[in-house]
């Protein structure tokens, strides 16, 4: 059953324009589904008009297949958690969880347990008593968790819950509230720029641009296949390389880009010379240490500029004769590789998995 | 209007600057620019150091040398029933003015923050300017409003005039404060299943109480002492500085000194007061 | 210890909320029947006969202060029900009458209305539109005043103001009157229907006066204050008032009459329109006609009466001569003010005076 | 009712009351001057007119010029001094106080004088200045002079004193604020960069201070343009303010018109300053990038 239905929901802002354009989607009850984009793409303001903050233009919200589009925030079955927290500074951390609670005019006994429970259930039961400004960032990401659960929304909103805190704790963070969503068994609505954190939480993933979903899937599913080059560069790196198709020959397309000659396996039919746009996966490409190619690997050179050590990855830049450099990722751990580097101004031979390049039509970008 | 500096922000950008490290060479501008600012406070006391001093002093001639010390201005002052009747005004025209400014100015406060409506520049601008307007302009603009209507003056004209000349406070500094709260808690509490009525009781009230309280403070003391304003607007009744400005007029005595010393204490205890109120909570949105 | 500071904090709040409710109780205090609110002349409200006036008839009597003629109309203008009664000088009636400020007296309700003197009880400016507007109560002449211990020789002229000997230690009243005084000492025959050219002249002469003035004083208590903290060593005054104060105070002061002559006046109670205290308005009146009020103006004053039945009771037989009450022709020789019909010139001239450098 | 409806009825309300209690106390008002000014003055009060004759005597008549001049003198006279004051102090509370705490006392100090009467304030400067006063009683008693000098009161010195004593606060708060935002990470930039002291108060400080200056002077100039107070217990003949004519023509001279005249330039002045002032100050931001 859909949960969350949204109906060609439009919305422009004086002076912004259309932020949220004619956007259609559904979320299943219990999923947690992520909303992501970069800034600006209006999964923020796609968040508010669900949360009621704002009204849309056109089109309709519907949660548990009640119209509420036109309700105010406090008859909306859901809760939100907020980007910057939004903890009522004048409250303690007890108060603040039950506050939904004491509007609703629960009974005393009943809120003091239910906000224990809360707070037992992101961990801060010690800190009932503490003011916002005393806590740290990650404990107020728990108050401000707790506050949203404690009234059982049939949907939790989170708006980039994490992107105030470090990144160690922001990795934690999403496993907790991997396993929150587990225990809770209430659907997540999660709005995020940090694709590593959408790609680790998230049943399904939908992505915005310019105020429109470009694409919905499961997060493998959009790794391993996006929709347009704006996809695969957004989740994970990719090298897009703009191209134009030199030929066909039954499986195999030729294409050229720039000095680069590649061929590859293709089932899709392409006319000559039409534009296209190559997306290769850094950590699909290697530097190569063979004199010969392996079967299935395309072969292209260029010299290397430089390294850059990044823990477990070493990211290769090399120079290939195109107006961006081509990135390469070599896992450290398995191969041991920084032991045998290239010198950076060598000549370097890059290997290509095949299988992996990934062609839109027409050029990216333009 | 950018000159309109709340002062309860002034003293919050204070709190906020923190201690520095000396200099390591001790400089002679320096220390003529602390001799400099010493004399100026001492110019700036030295009235209020007279006028306490006399208070006390048994000639009815406020001249140097001093002579025996007496409390008789202040038993003459505390027993003066038209001075005491023109307290009393003074205390109900500065306490319902005040809270007139307080809901007025807090709700143009809040439309200025949240709305947009046409002409809303104008309304900004004419709100503000009773704070550098001289009050003689406000006192005769609505002088000429009442005789039109053809009310009595009386000190409930003086209520509505202090309360029009008083907004641009109340105005400014809740404003300020407007803009410094974050938005989100409102929403939070909303999202919660607050009422607007329940948040703003609740979330919004609570957030802005210091430049409440600071305002209310700001225009209590202000509105004590006005006069341009009530000169013009007031009937039978007299407000304690028309008093004084009227026994100016005639005889003056060290009872003058002796109300003025009260008044002083009063505010002083005021001011102090409002610093303690506040203090905290400045303390607490630093983090 | 944070949450003790914090309840100390909350009862001070609630305290000062509490002090500040307080203030609400002065509306019970409110103006009312009863509340006789005089708009006069400092010495017309004086506690020494109006606390028996208070006793006998039931009325609050509450005053405010006019410092000039010209003080009456525009607080009448600026809206009614403030005031009750007020105290005009004659060359000022009129203009209250014509303005429609005042109501008119009934003179049956006046027992001592017969007892007046008829030079002031036919004054034309009170008797409007065969109506009688004003009850005079006193008169006097306004001589100037200087400190015998400063200035040895007693001035005789109005010149005298012009002394630069005195730079500095002049004062002058500030009202229109100091262009009558002027337009005197230049020998302009009628100071009341000046010329422009006469005007202009006046107005120069004050103009070039004013280098060695010291203040131009608006209050009976204001030029007292100046003489005694000895701001002032000369200046026009209200005859007998100001002398009798600094008297009190050990000033060493007299008056003189200049040789150009004295203003003189005559002042009346007038009903201010729409009082709604006509019962307690009366009643003053009554009582300031009366032994009591007559002799109690004149003694806060020593302005003299305009009753003089009623003044021979409570006078001393010097008394009664030294103020004149038994030489009515006496008021023939003062220059008695005289409402200028060209009064907006006149008006303008003195502001101009003032304004000037 | 509709969450969005709801919403906007709250906005309309949100607006509608101050806008009301704006229009029916402040626009009103001054409009009714505005009109009055128009009037012709027929006794005993006026009489509805369209002429500018009010006006015009605010040009012709030599005495409201004089006035207004003089005004403006003493109110330039009482910025200046208040300035010269007011900056060394904010500038030494800023940069050479160094504890926080005497820093906070000492602006506490400067500004709580502000809450203490100003009628008291001004009244107390007639007792220090006057013939038998404080100051006079001082100097002969102490021989420096042989007997009191009438200088002292009821001139326009008196008045700047007492205009001074009493707005000089308002002209210290503002360019305190202004030295406080400046970055010190700039002061010691220049310093770096060898530029001395006085060149680095000049070319830094100083400019940087300027929407401070600006401010202060906006204040201090409005609000002693229109006193009419110190006039009253301070002036002497020469010490006629604008705001007394204004006074006089609604009092004595029962000129209402051309009261509200005078009232309206005055009015178009305080507009001209804060105009002038809202420009200096974005000038003055611009040109620092």
């Amino acid at each position: 059953m859909n949960i969350i239905e949204l109906r060609e929901l439009t919305k422009s802002f004086p002076g912004a324009g259309r932020v949220v354009d004619n956007v259609t989607l559904n979320i299943r009850e219990g999923e947690f589904v992520t909303l992501l984009g970069p800034s600006g793409c209006g999964k923020t303001t796609t968040l508010r008009l669900i949360a009621g903050f704002e009204y849309p233009d056109r089109g309709s919200v519907r949660v548990s297949g009640q119209d509420v589009t036109e309700l105010a925030p406090y008859h909306r079955p859901v809760n939100t958690v907020f980007q910057d927290y939004a903890l009522f500074p004048h409250m303690s951390v007890e108060q603040n969880v039950g506050y939904g609670m004491w509007i609703a005019r629960a009974p005393r006994a009943e809120i003091a347990a239910r906000v224990i429970e809360a707070l037992r259930m992101v961990g801060l039961q010690e800190k009932a008593k503490a003011r916002p400004a005393e806590l740290s960032g990650g404990q107020k990401q728990r108050v401000a968790l707790a506050r949203a659960i404690i009234r059982r929304p049939k949907v939790l909103l989170l708006d980039e819950p994490l992107s105030a805190l470090d990144a160690k704790l922001r990795e934690a963070m999403q496993v907790e509230l991997r396993h929150l969503h587990q225990k809770l068994g209430i659907t997540f609505l999660l709005v995020t720029h940090d694709q590593t954190e959408a790609l680790v939480m998230s049943d399904r993933i939908l992505i915005m641009e310019r105020g429109r979903v470009v694409q919905d899937g499961t997060p493998p599913d959009l790794y391993e296949r996006p929709a347009s080059p704006y996809v695969a560069n957004f989740l994970g790196t990719s090298n897009l390389l703009r191209a134009n198709v030199a030929g066909q020959d039954g499986d195999v397309l030729a294409v050229e880009a720039g000095p680069i000659r590649l061929r590859v396996r293709m089932s899709r039919r392409f006319e000559k010379t039409e534009k296209v746009t190559l997306a290769i996966r850094p950590e699909k490409s290697a530097l190569m240490t063979n004199a010969r190619p392996d079967p299935g690997r395309a072969v292209i050179s260029g010299r290397i500029i430089d390294h850059l050590f990044q823990g477990d990855v070493l990211r290769t830049s090399v120079d290939i004769g195109l107006d961006t450099p081509f990135l390469i990722d070599t896992q450290l751990a398995s191969s041991g590789a920084s032991q045998r580097l290239p010198p950076t101004g060598s000549e370097a031979q890059i290997s290509i998995d095949e299988a992996s390049i990934i062609i839109f039509p027409g050029w990216s970008g333009s | 209007m950018s000159i309109a500096q709340p002062a309860s922000e002034e003293i919050r950008v204070l709190a906020d600057a923190g201690d520095e490290k000396p200099p390591r060479r001790r400089d002679g501008v320096a220390w003529a620019l602390k001799g400099f600012t010493g004399l100026v406070l001492a110019a700036l006391y030295f009235p209020i150091v007279v006028l306490i001093v006399f208070s006390f002093n048994d000639n009815i001639v406020t001249t140097l040398p001093l002579r025996e010390f007496t409390l008789d201005w202040y038993r003459k002052a505390l027993t003066n029933e038209d001075m005491l009747r023109a307290t009393w005004n003074s205390f109900h025209v500065a306490f319902f003015a005040t809270a007139l400014t307080l809901i007025i100015g807090t709700i143009a406060a809040f439309a200025i923050d949240r709305t947009e409506f046409p002409g809303k520049n104008v309304f900004r601008r004419l709100v503000v300017l009773p704070l550098i307007l001289p009050g003689i302009i406000t006192g005769i603009s609505m002088l000429n409003l009442f005789r039109v209507l053809g009310f009595n003056l009386s000190l409930e004209t003086v209520i509505l005039g202090h309360a029009t000349a008083l907004i641009s406070v109340v105005v400014t500094q809740v404003y300020a404060r407007l803009l410094r709260l974050n938005r989100r808690i409102e929403e939070a509490s909303g999202d919660l299943g607050a009422r607007p009525w329940q948040t703003f009781l609740y979330i919004v009230l609570p957030n802005i109480r210091s430049a409440l309280i600071g305002s209310a403070l700001i225009c209590f003391t202000l509105s004590f002492d006005e006069i341009p304003v009530t000169f013009f607007l007031t009937g039978r009744e007299n407000t304690l500085p028309m008093y004084i400005y009227s026994t100016l007029r005639k005889g003056i005595t060290p009872e003058i000194n002796a109300i003025g010393t009260l008044i002083i204490a009063a505010s002083l205890t005021i001011i102090l007061l409002s610093v303690w109120l506040l203090r905290d909570e400045g303390r607490e949105e630093k983090r | 210890m944070r949450s003790l500071a914090h309840k100390i904090r909350i009862f001070g709040t609630v305290a000062l909320a509490f002090g500040v409710g307080a203030a609400m109780v002065p509306t019970a205090l409110k103006a009312q029947e009863g509340q006789l609110s005089l708009l006069v002349w400092e010495g017309y409200a004086d506690p020494s006969f109006v606390k028996d006036f208070e006793a006998e008839s039931g009325c609050k009597v509450q005053a405010t202060y006019v410092g000039s003629n010209d003080d009456f109309a525009p607080k009448l203008a600026a809206g009614g029900g403030v005031y009750d009664l007020l105290s005009v000088s004659s060359d000022a009636a009129e203009v209250l009458v014509r303005a429609g400020f005042v109501e008119p007296i009934d003179i049956s309700k006046v027992p001592e209305w017969n007892n007046i003197y008829e030079a002031f009880r036919n004054v034309k400016s009170i008797n409007v539109d065969g109506q009688v507007w004003a009850v005079p109560f006193t008169w006097g002449a306004n001589p100037f005043l200087y400190r015998t211990d400063k200035i040895t020789t007693e001035p005789d002229s109005i010149a005298v103001m012009w002394d630069p000997q005195y730079k500095g230690k002049i004062g002058m009243w500030d009202d229109k009157s100091m262009l009558y005084n002027a337009a005197r000492m230049l020998g302009i025959a009628d100071p009341f229907n000046m010329t422009d050219e006469e005007l202009e002249k006046v107005k120069a002469k004050l103009i070039e006066q004013k280098p060695l003035v010291r203040k131009y004083w608006s209050t009976a208590g204001e030029v007292i204050n100046l003489f005694a903290s000895d701001e002032v060593w000369i200046s026009y005054t209200w005859g007998g008032l100001m002398l009798n104060e600094l008297g009190k105070q050990n000033i060493p002061v007299k008056e003189f009459t200049p040789k150009e002559g004295a203003d003189g006046w005559n002042d009346n109670w007038m009903i201010a329109k729409g009082s709604p205290n006509m019962d307690c308005a009366m009643k003053y009146i009554n009582y300031m006609m009366s032994a009591k009020g007559q002799c109690g103006v004149s003694t806060v004053t020593g302005y003299s009466a305009t009753n003089p039945v009623a003044a021979k009771t409570c006078m001393s037989p010097e008394e009664f001569k030294a103020k004149h009450q038994d030489d009515i022709d006496f008021v023939g020789k003062l220059h008695m003010w005289q409402a200028p019909p060209r009064i907006e010139e006149y008006t303008n001239a003195w502001n101009a005076v003032k304004a000037a450098p | 009712m509709t969450g969005r409806g709801r919403r906007n009825l709250f906005a309309a309300a949100l607006v509608s009351v101050p806008l009301a209690w704006t229009i029916v106390f402040m626009f009103a008002p001054y409009a009714i001057m505005f009109t009055y000014s128009f009037y012709t003055k027929k006794f005993p009060m006026f009489v509805p007119d369209f002429q500018f004759g009010n006006y015009l005597m605010l040009f012709q008549d030599i005495q409201y010029r004089q006035v207004f001049v003089r005004t403006f003198k003493i109110a330039s006279i009482v910025s200046l001094v208040a300035l010269l004051l007011a900056y060394p102090v904010a500038y030494c509370l800023v940069f050479k106080v160094h504890s926080r705490k005497i820093r906070m006392a000492i602006y506490m100090a400067i500004i709580v004088p502000l809450w203490a009467s100003y009628l008291l304030r001004a009244y107390t400067w007639k007792t220090i200045l006057g013939s038998q006063g404080v100051l006079n009683s001082f100097l002969v008693w102490s021989g420096i002079l042989a007997e009191p000098t009438p200088l002292f009161l009821y001139n326009q010195f008196s008045m700047v004193i007492t205009l001074v004593h009493i707005f000089v606060p308002f002209m210290f708060m503002p360019i305190f604020t202004a030295l406080e935002k400046i970055p010190r990470s700039l002061l010691e930039a220049s310093k770096d960069l060898g530029v001395g002291r006085l060149g680095t108060f000049l070319k830094v400080t100083l400019p940087l201070s300027v929407p401070g200056i600006v401010a202060g002077i906006t204040f201090t100039f409005c609000l002693s343009f229109g006193d009419f107070i110190a006039p009253f217990l301070v002036g002497g003949p020469d010490g006629f303010m604008i705001a007394n004519i204004v006074q006089s023509q609604f009092g004595t001279a029962l000129n209402w018109p051309l009261g509200s005249a005078i009232s309206i330039a005055i009015l178009a002045i305080v507009l001209l300053v804060i105009t002038l002032s809202d420009r200096l100050e974005r000038a003055g931001r611009l040109d620092l990038g």
